[in-house]
């Protein structure tokens, strides 16, 4: 078993790119992998407290809360991008690590696989 | 103790969206991993302009005055300043129609004693198999 | 119609070819504006040949590193208060592509 | 003097959109035109409270006051948009209107000129 | 009294983004504009897929059981129940290889009574001429 | 080194030509998939002409009203926990363009 590293820099619901790496997420940790998730750029929507689940948008909240109770699954926000949005630490869903950039590089230290997701 | 390596490889354009401004500032962060590691253990990160992306090293970039938000010029002279390896194609430079001239080779103005170097896109491929992990923005 | 078009990426958008206007403006802006300022392989945008009046966001070019003599001859410059102009007076349907 | 009405579908910071949306109505705004902003997708992160202003992400909160107290400018987030978001009235700037996309119809119907960004 | 014409012309692919979401949502919105008019006032959509955007409307499309999100399919079937006028460009169609029974057509299980039209380009263009203003997605 | 492309737009990256590896993979996701189903006037799409090993994900294919038998024999169709294993077992270092 080993441990990923994915970093996701687009935003939730604008883009299945999150929808893309929560999955991806899931299923490795189903597999018996660790996973570690940082969330940069827009991504960081992804930690906003109350989000509504609406059909016409993705929804990403329960997948999220199931994966941080497996202990498989670490999920974090950078502090600076979620700042510059509006979302502190109240408006962050529980479970949720907030971070600065070098913790990504620290998790990519150790981690056996990286997936950076870039994209625009 | 170990020296990881990561590879920062940028091709995307500036500002439409934050691709490049990020590429840059995690590398930067590189700077206060330690913390989170054991002794001896550190990152060693390398950034590279590929494709397109090398118009994000254009020199004179205005976009603080104009749009208030760092130019990615700034960022580049960061990275020089703190001594970070920063490389960009010479094929794409030529490609573009670009001279040395037109990009930022140095942050000298900032005190910094570390250059931009101008490689074959052959060495940037080298970079990438000798890195660790690829973070393509 | 009197038709001006949005151009914000440094790509060629494939609709360009099939619109018809009257009037037809391209307003070069975001990272639409390397049409008018960078050649590749000396070659200058396929963009530039269109049958259209040309314009350039002169806060863009700039954000960018560029300044008004970098800009292809075809191509107008103006900032934000002459995009209202263009805007109000000269066009009357906009397409951001 | 004439209206001009702006869709934006794109999102704060991630996209420098915005920042052209909210430049174009300043310039209008102050030519004597009459601008609405209408925000949807992602664009409604533009009403979310709090935003902090950093060099390194853009930063629009203060221009969009300025332009609100002229009484030429009117902004209104996307209801659903918003709260799929977990961007409800409590969270949203002071000035902002939160509507169904049916205002943003209704603003094109009497706008002399209508500009839709509705890119990726 | 006034009828005022809006073009929505969708051109990007599916899922990546929202737009193409967006812009059938938006036009269904027309159905309760009337309530911010004058009375007799009122607002017409049409709906035009151009270029790559006619992939949108490819049938058997299974997000929803997938990623738990409308699919375009069932965006363009609420479309079409609220008699909105839904044109599919044929070059655009004849290019991808795609046929008619590749793509929703028509809502008949919902009730539905107006179909999608299939037309050439021109008659798209045309649209946009007579639309007031457009919305291009 | 063993590398993995992900391609998720629907048009040729740029890049791929240049990329040389001992292993290459190039895996289609989101709108990536479309190279793998659509033919645009008759032709192939030029990313399946790469000299690479070839993967498309069922789930962003079914999504788009695609199924396996819509899709390029060179093409090997995943899900996510294929995708899993082929990013832990068979390649070491990934690219999303």
């Amino acid at each position: 078993m080993g441990k990923l590293t994915i970093g996701c820099f687009s935003s939730l619901v604008g883009s299945m790119t999150l929808d893309f790496a929560v999955k991806l997420a899931e299923a490795a940790v189903k597999k018996g992998h660790e996973v570690d998730l940082w969330l940069s750029g827009n991504g960081v929507m992804l930690g906003k407290k109350g989000q509504s689940k609406f059909r016409d948008y993705s929804y990403l909240a329960g997948t999220v809360e199931e994966l941080l109770k497996t202990g498989k699954f670490r999920i974090t926000n950078c502090e600076a991008c979620a700042k510059a949005r509006g979302i502190d630490k109240e408006d962050t869903m529980d479970g949720f690590g907030i971070h600065s950039m070098d913790w990504y590089l620290a998790s990519a230290f150790d981690a056996d696989r990286v997936l950076h997701i870039g994209g625009e | 103790m170990a020296i990881k390596k990561l590879a920062f490889i940028v091709e995307k354009l500036p500002y439409k969206a934050e691709t490049s401004r990020l590429a840059l500032t995690h590398a930067i962060a590189s700077q206060t991993v330690e913390i989170y590691l054991e002794d001896g253990d550190n990152v060693e990160p390398v950034i590279a302009f590929v494709g397109d992306g090398v118009l994000n090293c254009l020199k004179d970039q205005k976009a603080l005055d104009i749009y208030g938000v760092t130019s990615l010029e700034m960022h580049l002279k960061n990275a020089l300043l703190l001594d970070l390896k920063v490389l960009v194609c010479k094929e794409d430079l030529d490609r573009l129609g670009l001279k040395e001239d037109d990009i930022v080779m140095d942050a000298e103005e900032l005190g910094a004693e570390v250059t931009t170097e101008v490689v074959p896109y052959d060495q940037i491929q080298q970079e990438m198999e000798s890195a660790d992990h690829l973070l393509f923005f | 119609m009197k038709l001006a078009v949005f151009v914000n990426e440094y790509r060629e958008p494939a609709i360009l070819d099939r619109l018809k206007a009257d009037k037809f403006g391209i307003i070069l802006v975001q990272n639409g504006v390397y049409h008018a300022t960078v050649k590749k392989d000396g070659q200058t945008s396929p963009v530039l040949s269109k049958d259209a009046e040309f314009y350039v966001l002169s806060e863009d070019l700039q954000s960018r590193g560029f300044g008004d003599g970098d800009v292809d001859s075809k191509v107008k410059v103006i900032n934000y208060e002459g995009l209202v102009d263009l805007i109000f007076n000269d066009f009357e349907k906009f397409i951001w592509l």
